[in-house]
Formats: C-alpha cells, structure tokens, sequence
C-alpha cells in the first residue's frame, strides 16, 4: 500500500480526544472468531465511513460499540474515559445509537409509537400522542420519509421503514450516530436526503459511523474511511485520498475488473414470458410486460410505485388477476408460486429476512427449501444431495461462512442474500425475477452477481430486474420498463436507457436528471 | 415528495379498514341479539337482558386482565382456578374477621382479597419470566395448584360465608346503582380504566410494544419481563375484582367454582378482536366478546330447538361461525 | 394378628360436593380403621377419570399384594375388566355405589340406588302437586348416575299430567346452576317445581329464584343429602321440605366392612343397598354430619 | 474460501449443544425414574414399570400428532374430545359389524375409526386455513361439538362394546409381542414413522418451515395451508390409533371419554422440547413427555405422601420445577 494511513498521525494531530475509541476489539461467538483486535479513533463531527466485504465483521463491529453485543477481548472509551455498555440502553445514554441493518420495528405500532417507544412523552398520567405525532411529523420530514405518525409499522413498505428507523435516531441529540447500510432499501431520492441530514449532522458536531457497499456514497460522505477484511483492521485513511477503484481494492485485497458485464446483443427470440392485462390488489397495480430469452428487464421507479406489488400479484402472493400469462410456451392457469416454479419462474423477493429465508434453520434446509420437488424426486429427503447442494452454492456462489453448520441468521447481511440467490436458482428457472440483486452485497460481490446474471442471460434464460439502485438497473439491463403509481408509463432500450431518463419517466413531477447520479 | 400522490390513496383505506375490523364484535353482538329476539319473544323481556348483562361481569372483568396478559403475548389459564382460590381465601378471611370487625369484615376481606389476586399473578409472571418458560406451561401448572389448594381449603364440599355477612354483601351483586346493577357499574369501571392505562399510558403503550416484538422493545429500552410480569399482576387483579363481585352471589367457595372460566375468558377476549399472538388488544372488544357468549348461551337455553346433548355443540359452531363471518366481512 | 392385610380404596377425585364428601368419609375411613387395626394397611387413590382410575387399579395391584380393594367406578362398563383381573389375583372385592357390569365379580357390593333417587323424589312430587303442574330440571354431569336419577325420576312423572317444560346439563355446579335457573324463570312464566338432581346445584336455583322474587316455584328440591339442604329441611322450609339421602358416607361403610373381614370377625358377604328413603324434618338429624364437608 | 481454516472447529460445538438440549427431556425422566425409586421400593417392579410405559401410550400417540400441529404453529384442543368421539363411532360401527362379520368387525371398526379421526382433523384444518381463524378458537369451538357428539351418542350414559368382540379385542391392549406389550409396540411405531415423516420427508421439512416462518415458506411455493392441514389430519388419524388402543382397555366410550386429555398432550409436546411457537418438532422428546407425566402421576398413586386433595397441586409443581431445572441446566 502507497497510501498513507491516518490512524497513527491523527492522535497526535489532534489535541481533543476521540469521541469513541476502541481498543483492540474482539468478538468471538463460541468457538469462531467473527472479530479480532480492532482499534479505531472516531473524532467529533466526523463521517467516518466503514468498509469491507460481506461477513468482513462491519455490523459485528458496530453491534459492540453500540452496546448490543458484549466484546470478547478489548475495552472501549468515550472522551478518553473507559467505557463498557451493559446493553443497547446504556449506550443510547451515553449518546451512542445504532440503526440496524435489519429492520428493528414493532410492526403493530404506529410510527410514532416505535419511535417513542421506551421514552413516551406523558402529560400527567397519560401519554401525549399529540405532541409525539407533531414531533415524529418533523423527524420524518427531515429524513424525506412520506409516512404519517399514525400509520402502523406494517403497513409500511420496506424503504418508509428503515427511514422510520432512522428518524428514531434522530429524535434526541446524540453524539454518535451508527448507520448500518442505511442506504440499502433507498431509491435515489431518499439516499440524498439521508446524506444531507448526515452532513447537517456532521456540521453540529455529531460523529457519524457509516457503512455501505455504494462507494460513490462512502466517496461522496466520508472524511475518513476504515476497511476491515476478514474480521481484522485494515487501517483508516482519509476520503480524499481514496478513490472508489482503492477502496475496493483495500477491501478485497486484490484488483477488481470492470463492475459491469458488456451488454449483450438484441434478444430476438420467441418472449418466454408473456403477461397481460395483470392486476393486482384490485387495480392498484396494472401492467403487461413479456420478457425474452438472452434479455435483461429491469424495472425501474420510486419508492412505492408498486414494482413489489406487481410481481408479488403475479406469483399469487397477493390478490391478484391477469388476462393471460404465457411461460415457456404454455399458458399458466393459476397464478401461484409452486405451479410457477414448476414451470420455470422464481422470484428472489426483497424482504431476505421476513420472506427470504428461515433464519432459525440451518443453511441447507433454507437452500433445498423452495426445490425440494426438484431435488427430491419421491417423498423422502435426500440428504446427501442436499449437503452436496450446499457445498456446491457455498463455493459458486462465494457464500462466506465459517462453519455450514450456523444458522441463516447467522450469516451477515450481504452471506444471506447470496444465500437466497443460491436458493431460488436450485430451481434451475427459465425466468428470475430479483427485487434488488445486490441489496447488502460487497463491491466485489456485485460485481459477480452481475457477471452471474450476464452468464445465465448468455445462456439463454431471461431476467427481470428490479432496482433502487439507478446504475445498476442502468448497467444491467438490456430494456428498461418504468412503473409510476403502479402503471408501467415507459419503455427504454438501447441508448435511450440512462439514469437521466429513468429519473425523468418515474418522477410523476417530471422533474428529470435531479439523481445522485449528478454528483 | 415524489411518490406522494400514491401515498395519499393508502392511508384513507387502511384507517376505514380498521375501524370496521374494530366494529366487528360489536356488529356480531347486535346480529345475535336480533336473532335472539327473532327466535324467542322472553329474550328481549327487560329482566332476562340484566340477567345477561350482570352475569357477563365476571368474565368482561377477568376478561379485561387477560387482554393485559394476551397483548404482551403471554396466555393465563389459571383464571379460573385462581378465582376460585381467591374467593377461598376471602371466605376464609372474612368469616374469621366477621366477629371483631362486623360487617367491616367484607371490605377487609375484599382488600385481601385484591392482594391475594395480584400476588398470584405476580407468582404466574416471575416464574414465566425469570424461568422464561411458556406461559401455557406454567398457568397450566398453577391451575392445578390453584385448584388443588381450593379444594383442600374446603375439603371437597364448600366453603360458605358467614350468614351475619351474607346480607349486608348480596347488595353488591344484586344492588344496582340508577337502576344498573353494582357488577355492570364494576365492570365499566374497570374496563375504563383497563382502557385508559393500555391506550393512554406508558405502560400500555409497552405492553403492545412487547406484544408486537420482545426484541425491539429490549432495544428500545423497555423492561420486558417486567411489563410482561405486571401485567399477569393485573390479570390476578382484574380476577380478585371478580372474585369480590362472585362471592356475594351464591356466597360459597366449591371445588368447581370457575372451572373452565379460562376458555370462556380466552374465546371472549379472541372474539373481542384481540390477536393470540399479542401486539393487538381491544378492551371493548373483550366486553363486546364477553356478552356475545353470555348471550348465545341464555338463547340457547330460551329456545327448544335442540336437544340439551347438543347445546355445547351448537355453541362452538355458532362461534367459529362468527369468526368466519368476521373474517369474510372485513376481508372483503 | 400376625399378619398385614392391604386395603386399597378407589376413589373419584373431589371434583364436586359428592365426590368431595366421598374423599372426606374415605380419609376419616382410613384414619379410624388403621388405629382400630394395626395390621391392616389402607392406601387411599383418587382418580379424576375412568382411565385414570383404571391407571390407579395397576398401579395399586402391580406394587402391593392386595387384599382387599374397596371401589367406587367411575363406570361400570368401563371398570368391569380391569376390576376383574384385580380379583383373579385373589383379591376381595368390595364395590360401591355403581355396580359392575358383570356383578359375579364382587364379594360385597354396598350401594346406592340412584334411580330410586330420581323415583322417589318424583313420587313425593307427584303427591304434592297433585298430579299436575309445570316443573323444570336440573341435569349433572353426563355420566351414569345423572343419567340413572334422570332415567327415575321422569318414568314416575311421566305416569302424571305433570309436564317437564325443560332440562339442561348444568354440570353440578352451583354457578351454572344460578344461570340456568334464570333462564328458565325467564322463559317460563309459570313453574310450579325445580329438580336439581344434586344439592350443590340446588344452592344455585335458590339464590335464582329468591333473586327474581318469583312466587310460583312452591317446590325445590335437589338430591344427595347436603348438609346446608339438610339444615333447611330440618328448619322446616317450606320449598325445600325434603331431600333425598346419597350419602357419601356409604364409602366409609363399605371399607368398615371391608376391614371387618380381616379383623376376625363374621366375613360379611353380599348385597347392602342404601335405600333412598326421603328425608324430612322428622328424620332428617340422623342424616346430618356436621363435620363433613358435604 | 477465505476462512475456511476455522471451519472445522465449529460443528463439535454446535452439535454438542443441541443434543444437549434435544436430551433434556429423556434427563428429567431418568431424574424422576430415580426419585420414584427412591420414594417406592414398588415402583421399580416390573409390572409396574410395564403398566406406565403400556398406559402411556395414549397420550404418547396423540403427541406424535400434536408434534406435528404444533411444529407447524397450530393447536389443538379439540384431541380428547376427537378421540371420545371417534371411540363412540367404532364402538357403535364394529357392534354394527359384528352379527355379520364376528370377530372381523373389529379391523372393519378401526379402518373406521382412522377414516372418522382422519375426517375430524381435516375439518379443523379447513375451518382454520381456509377461515383463516385461530387454531386455538377454531378447536376450542370442535371440542364443544365433538363432546356434545358423543353425549349425544351415549345419551348421557355410556356405550359399551359388544361382548363377543370383547374378548378378541383385548389383547391389543392386554397382549405382547416378544414380551413386549401391544400399545408400546404401536408407539414406537407411531414415533419411528412420525419421526420419518418429519425428518426424513419434503413433507416434514415443510412442517418445520412453516412453523418457522409461514411467510418464507409461502414465497418459496410452500402450500401454507396445505401443509397445516395435513398437519391437522395427521392428528386426526393419531387420535384414531390411540383410539383402537383405548377401547380393549375400558371397553366403552362415555361423555367423559379423553377429557382434559389435550391439555396433557400439549404439557408432553412441550416438555418434550417442541417449541408452541412453531418451527421446532421433537418427537422423541414428545414420548419422553409423556412418559414423564405417567410416572408422576404414577409415583403419586404409590406414594402416600400428599393429601389426595393436593395431589393436582404437586403434578403441578412439578411438572414446573422439571421445565425449570431444564431451562437452568441447558442455559448453563
Ligand atoms: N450470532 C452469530 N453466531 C455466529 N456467527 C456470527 C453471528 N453473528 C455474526 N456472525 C458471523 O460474523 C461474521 C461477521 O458478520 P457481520 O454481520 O459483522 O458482517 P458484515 O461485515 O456486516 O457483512 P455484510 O456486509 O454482509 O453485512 C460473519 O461471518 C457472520 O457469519
Ligand atoms: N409512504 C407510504 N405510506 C404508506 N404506504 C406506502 C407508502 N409508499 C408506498 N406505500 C405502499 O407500498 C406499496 C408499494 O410498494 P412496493 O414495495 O410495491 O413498491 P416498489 O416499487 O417495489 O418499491 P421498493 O423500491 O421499495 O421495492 C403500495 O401498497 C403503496 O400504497
Ligand atoms: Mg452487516
Ligand atoms: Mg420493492
């Protein structure tokens, strides 16, 4: 390494004492080290991003500082003080709070509720809804979410929640705000309205610990940016001196290739999957789309414009009609999950934890789950192709895990989503359709699903599409569909898709070009 | 905000959407009221009605406990043991204070009373909580106790009150306060008050909290097992109060006093609107519950149509029905 | 006397008054006879169902050799077998209250008449009301001796012009009992008699009628001789003037015998029936235990 | 594989925690063996021993069923009074049979017996899944209509099986094999096959998923509602091997048939280490439960040490205490 690392000369640089420091941090759970001996300065009023592959140990890491897991070795401080959390509670008073990489709501609970909880404001005996939905109103304002205090949890989509979870940090001042790949459910808008508020927040003096697999975030946000590799300290450096192409190569710690794959040429072929007249939650949701062999179909809008939706009616998840669906050929009578996979669609939904994947059950089981007709021919299970299954997807697939015995949800963020990605391709489908590929996924990691993605498109199958994330649907895709309150309002292909234009067709303003993209 | 034109549609449909599901209860009571009064004219007479209403006080009361305990997720079917060990207890406690303290004896023995109920409570939410074992498990182990010590309290038979007692207690079940009977007044004062401190206080705000998910409110700073402990506490409560409303009526503790009460509770407070799973919690919806079971069982009784073999039959079909109806209407 | 005898008692648990007594005159049973009889060990069981009485039976006969065994079944059909292969071990066999199904089985059969129960209640009814009138019914639990009280007592009625406007299950049980004799006030304007065949639910219809202040109900009456019923009877009261006797101190009465056998004294063998004689003001002290629960 | 150099070490560790967990219950027995000796020179005997171990077959089998509804986060407590039902149809079917088929009637009476068990637990499974209604309700309201079923059926009274099929029929309970008493070998067999199903079988892995996560298993083609009510037919069909167990032993059915028995059967499913949330089945560890609960109740019968009123309180007790010292020595 060429580059200069920070760690050692910003102590004696700096004559204030770090906000947080940690001193060779360890944590091990059982007999696997996940973290070893990390020690990390984080200065008042700074962004300080954290970096690293999946499973490299960033939340295990986080999860310590914040008090909600207890360290095995090492001690921290605070203002130079030692410091030792008993739980997430202790540290929240000491000004220190983490917002999860998972979603940490109680979905019977209104927003405002959640984001009170535990610290109510009362009037007398009662507690003061009013003055709490007033002030949740602002909170949420702030970070540009559309949700109302009074709607419950549940009824949220995804992105609304982890920006729920975010204004609950918000609502007291702290001195350091952990944020755990917050930036991962978020369509563009949002993600600048979040990097805004971190900045105001950095202005009055807030220490913020950001991570996140978009390095043009972390290259944008940070002023000082950490890498962890396999559970070790890597070291710190400042941004400026970084580039997107460094960090990820400090990460993974070899060079990369190009992020992308080369578009392929025009699909011709016969559609595989043709849909029309489909509707879904009756009428909210409306569209007919077909998708051919050898072509990528990405779908692209806002937060909400009912993309999920779409996709969920069409597998039957959802109260759902269509005029007809043709898949490979035949004509599907029902719409239902089983019957789909049978004749060679699979869907990788967004929700990895409350859809994707057991997390109390053991790595194999989740894998063979949704192709256990497939890989199991009779009505017993075989285990033994069921473990060679696991083998194979570990390797293929490049799941990090230390032990095949763990449960799922013991896999770090970015490890379950290749999990799930395994999962749904036992079904070995004509047609995926991925809500967000890459949610939670490594640079280097990406990178290989998207040349994943190219391979099985090359071969002959179809893919669909959906991203928050405006470069890769731009990158990745060979059209594009754009959906705006739940109709599909445009078409883009060849040279027509770009960022600008995807922005201009979803935004129901008209307001084009205005993506992060710009920066 | 871009997406905020589709965001307005939804709120509208899901705020209708409740208030309808919250309704149901009470719908289902109103149809079953008609039907009642279709099937037998005695029904609507105004003495059968009170005699409803005023013996529904006690599982409405018991009942709006068991919202507490359900809401946090929790079950307690040791209610109906419980009760009986509490009106044992008091019996005992006001017949032995009956010669020093005269009729000042039932206040006392209801104080007693109220402390006995709550410490039961509080035995059912520390061994669930500190022992972290299923709820199922340990009420029904407490049920057994419970029923074991009223049974050997009264060796079997049973355990009446003092006669110089009996008269100025009966008031208080048979009474009636602007002409509503003293157990209807108890029980909307109770539910009141169940409602007040599960919607507009801290702690019922936690108790849904933990209901909802026990990990977010651990994060959130809420003691878990202590919400969840107190509010088995006001489960044992809620059935003390029962417990001072029954005794006055037959006046006697007997091995088979509340047996079963805990299924009646359960169904009331589920048909209530109340998930098992906790998280959810309608007091109202409890009382509506309470009264839809009181009544289908006074018409079963008032009309001829089957044959007494049959009745509890009968019975579970028209609820599960009222479930189903529930479901098909607010699904729509 | 140099020998040890073992008596088992099977019991059902005191899950209601009855039962409840039965457990009482049992345990005072066993306390009396054991310091009457030193060599004679009694080993008391409840049972809260048929098959755990039948559970009780192996597990009385599979670690002690029985001598005697002294049983109230819970049914007949059910416990005839299991009985039976306690006895093919050579053990005396004191039934009580229900016979078995098979009645060759036993050695002493000390017994209640549960019909006669229902009958003579009925007849008295009968008399009282002259042949007529309106009345309502009050039914236990669904098992035989319910069944048997009910079985009595609607033969008789049904040789009158009386007519049983209703009856209803109320369990023996005081609560369900209050309910149900509301409802039936409610639906019936005119009743001119209640019977609840057990005194626990007796209590209930009282407190019922009393509370809607109904003055037609001349006559309530119950069943089993409990103690508070005695008390009114003997007191005099108007609408409860009898009772019939069910005493479940016909328990300790058989295990007395029971022991007698072992005791040297005449073996007694056969059939003792308990009448089911009415119990009025003038007889009704001999039928009160002030000490008993029930 | 960056990291596979500790891989190796850690499924020693894993998997030794779990059996550890997974033995729990076979622990508690053997500790409650012990105290049983201890307290009763008799109870070792072996014709004692053989009693409890035939007797629990009952609920055992039930449990195997109950495993299944549970895994998959059902409840059922209509089982006791599914299982007086369906003993009343066989008795009333093989009576039937018997003047033309003789002692035929008998295996004629048990295909009946299973296909009427199976027909009930589907009837809960449809009301539940395709009414979307809580288990807990939906079974509740059939254990009121199987019970009134089966008064109705005995008219209040008992009904007995025809004595010339009697004696045939005995020894299948009564009768051993290879010493081996007939009940125990059915159990076994029940649980090896259970225990296959679960698995060793798509079937069974559903099960647990759905239990686990209804949602995921949904989104990955999982017929949720399939799988449940399977799961409930399953019960069903338990509860009919149990009941061709049941009826050589005590020969009748009565309205009391199997009463409370759901409560035991759900007390031994837990016990056994299976998880009333779902998405956790032991088999094994479910006879082990219920063999527990067969000794206690054993051990109290041989000793005379509590006052027979106290005796509910103590099984009580313990049963509590033995989750405890499970909870205490497997959190180490
Ligand atoms: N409870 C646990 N038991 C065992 N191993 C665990 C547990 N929690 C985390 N791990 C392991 O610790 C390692 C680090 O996980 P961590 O979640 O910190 O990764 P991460 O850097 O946040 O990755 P990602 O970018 O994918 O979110 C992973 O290999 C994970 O499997
Ligand atoms: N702010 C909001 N408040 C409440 N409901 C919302 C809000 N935004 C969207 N929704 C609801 O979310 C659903 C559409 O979300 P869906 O997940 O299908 O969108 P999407 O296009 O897939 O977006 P995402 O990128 O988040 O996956 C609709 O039911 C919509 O009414
Ligand atoms: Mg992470
Ligand atoms: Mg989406």
């Amino acid at each position: 390494m060429m580059l200069a690392r920070t760690d050692m000369a910003g102590a004696t640089l700096t004559p204030e004492p770090p906000v947080l420091r940690a001193e060779g941090l360890s944590k091990a759970y059982g007999s696997i080290t996940v973290l070893s001996d990390v020690s990390l300065d984080i200065r008042r009023g700074e962004i300080h991003a954290i970096i690293g592959e999946n499973g490299a140990g960033k939340s295990t890491l986080m999860k310590l500082l914040s008090g909600h897991a207890a360290p095995t070795g090492g001690g921290m401080a605070m203002g130079g003080e030692p410091v030792a959390f008993a739980d997430a509670v202790r540290a929240e008073e000491a000004g220190i709070i983490l917002v999860h990489q998972e979603i940490l709501l109680a979905a019977d609970l209104t927003v405002a509720q959640n984001l009170f909880l535990g610290r109510e404001l009362t009037r007398g005996l009662a507690v003061d809804d009013r003055a709490m939905n007033r002030r949740t109103a602002e909170v949420l304002a702030r970070v540009g979410s559309t949700a109302r205090p009074t709607t419950r949890v549940g009824d949220l989509p995804l992105a609304q929640r982890q920006l729920v979870q975010i204004a609950r940090a918000l609502l007291d001042d702290r001195k350091v705000v952990i944020l755990d790949e917050p930036t991962a459910m978020l369509a563009n808008d949002e993600v600048d309205a979040l990097l805004g508020i971190a900045r105001s927040l950095r202005d009055q003096g807030v220490s913020i610990l950001y991570i996140s697999h978009r390095l043009d975030e972390v290259e944008a946000l940070a002023d000082r940016v950490t890498v962890l590799r396999d559970g070790r300290m890597i070291g710190t450096w400042d941004a400026a001196e970084l580039d997107q192409r460094q960090m990820a190569e400090l990460m993974v710690g070899r060079e990369l290739s190009d992020l992308y794959p080369a578009k392929r040429p025009p699909a011709t072929a016969e559609p595989v999957l043709t849909v029309t007249d489909l509707s879904v939650d009756h009428g909210r949701v409306e569209g007919s789309f077909e998708v051919r062999p050898g072509e990528v179909l990405g779908i692209g809008g806002m937060i909400g414009a009912g993309r999920t939706e779409l996709i969920e009616g069409l597998l039957g998840l959802r109260p759902s009609q269509a005029g007809s669906v043709t898949l490979n050929g035949r004509t599907i009578p029902r719409l239902d999950v089983g019957a789909m996979m049978a004749a060679g669609l699979v869907y990788l939904t967004e929700d990895r934890k409350g859809k994707g994947l057991l997390l109390n059950e053991g790595l194999g089981p989740n894998l063979v789950l949704q192709a256990l007709n497939l890989i199991n021919p009779g009505i017993r299970l075989n285990r033994r192709k069921e473990t060679g299954a696991l083998k194979t997807a570990v390797d293929e697939y490049d799941i990090r895990v230390r032990s095949l015995s763990v449960e799922a949800g013991q896999l770090s963020g970015g490890n379950q989503q290749k999990l799930l990605l395994a999962k749904v391709m036992q079904a070995d489908p004509a047609v995926v359709i991925i809500d967000e590929p890459t949610r939670g996924i490594d640079i280097g990691n990406k990178s290989q699903i998207y040349h994943f993605i190219d391979d099985l498109v090359r071969s002959g199958k179809a893919c669909i599409v959906f991203s928050s994330e405006l470069p890769e649907l731009v990158g990745l895709s060979d059209r594009v569909l754009v959906m705006r309150s739940g109709r599909f309002v445009a078409e883009l292909t060849g040279e027509d898709i770009t960022e600008q234009n995807v922005v201009y067709a979803a935004a129901s303003s008209g307001r084009g070009g205005e993506g992060r993209t710009q920066r | 905000m871009s997406s905020a034109d589709t965001t307005m549609a939804a709120p509208e449909g899901e705020g209708f959407r409740l208030r309808w599901a919250d309704l149901a209860p009470f719908i289902a009571l109103a149809v079953i009221v008609v039907i009642g009064a279709l099937i037998n004219s005695n029904f609507m007479a105004a003495n059968n009605l009170l005699n409803v209403i005023t013996r529904t006080a006690f599982i409405a009361i018991i009942g709006v406990g068991a919202t507490f305990v359900i809401a946090t997720g929790g079950l307690d079917l040791s209610i109906g043991s419980m009760l009986a060990f509490v009106v044992g207890i008091m019996i005992m406690s006001m017949n032995a204070m009956a010669p020093a303290l005269g009729v000042w004896a039932i206040p006392a023995g209801a104080v007693v009373a109220l402390i006995v109920g709550s410490l039961c409570g509080l035995l059912n939410g520390v061994i669930i909580t500190v022992g972290k074992i299923e709820p199922f498990i340990v009420t029904l182990g407490t049920m057994g106790i419970f029923r074991a010590f009223i049974t050997w309290m009264t060796d079997g038979g049973s355990l009446s009150i003092d006669n110089s007692l009996r008269g100025a207690y009966r008031p208080v079940y048979f009474g009636s306060l602007f002409g509503i009977p003293y157990p209807v007044v108890i029980t909307i004062v109770v539910a009141l008050i169940g409602a007040f401190v599960l919607y507009r206080t801290k702690y019922g705000r936690r108790v849904t909290a933990v209901g909802s998910n026990a990990d977010v409110a651990r994060f959130s700073g809420v003691h878990v097992g202590r919400v969840r402990t107190m509010a088995f506490v006001i489960q044992g409560f809620c059935v003390a109060v029962a417990a001072i409303c029954y005794v006055p009526r037959l006046g006697a503790a007997t091995p088979t006093t509340g047996q079963l009460w805990e299924l009646q509770v359960i169904t009331a407070v589920v048909i209530g609107g109340t998930l098992l799973r906790g998280g959810k919690a309608h007091i109202w919806g409890t009382v509506a519950g309470a009264l839809i079971l009181e009544v289908i069982a006074n018409v079963m009784v008032l009309s001829d149509m089957v044959s007494e073999y049959l009745v509890a039959a009968v019975q579970g079909a028209i609820i599960i029905i009222a479930m189903l109806a529930h479901r098909f209407t607010s699904a729509r | 006397q140099d020998r040890e005898f073992t008596i088992a008692v099977s019991i059902p648990a005191a899950t209601h008054g009855w039962t409840g007594g039965v457990v009482y005159h049992a345990e005072q049973a066993e306390a009396q006879i054991e310091a009457a009889f030193p060599n004679v060990d009694v080993i008391v069981s409840t049972a809260s169902s048929a098959t755990a009485q039948v559970s009780a039976l192996e597990d009385l006969s599979a670690t002690n050799e029985l001598d005697a065994l002294v049983i109230l079944p819970f049914t007949s059909e059910e416990l005839t077998a299991p009985v039976e292969t306690v006895a093919a071990n050579g053990t005396f066999i004191t039934v009580v209250d229900r016979g078995l199904s098979d009645d060759s089985i036993q050695d002493l059969y000390v017994a209640g008449d549960n019909i006669a129960v229902g009958a003579n209640t009925a007849e008295w009814l009968v008399e009282q009301l002259g042949g007529e009138g309106q009345i309502v019914v009050l039914r236990g639990i669904p098992t035989v001796i319910d069944d048997e009280r009910i079985q009595g007592f609607t033969e008789v009625i049904e040789q009158s012009d009386i007519e049983i406007l209703d009856i209803q299950y109320a369990n023996w049980n005081q609560d369900e009992a209050f309910t149900l004799m509301q409802d039936y006030l409610g639906k019936y304007p005119n009743i001119d008699a209640v019977w609840a065949n057990d005194d626990d639910m007796l209590l209930g219809v009282l407190e019922a009628v009393d509370m809607a202040g109904r003055t037609d109900v001349q006559y309530a009456l119950g069943g089993n001789g409990m103690k508070q019923v005695i008390e009114m009877v003997m007191a005099g009261d108007e609408r409860t003037p009898i009772s019939t006797p069910y005493p479940p101190s016909m328990i300790a009465s058989a295990m007395y015998m029971t022991a007698a056998q072992f005791a040297g004294q005449a073996p007694m063998r056969g059939s003792f029936l308990l009448d089911a004689p009415l119990i009025t003001p003038d007889n009704a002290d001999q039928f009160y235990f002030p000490d008993s629960p029930f």
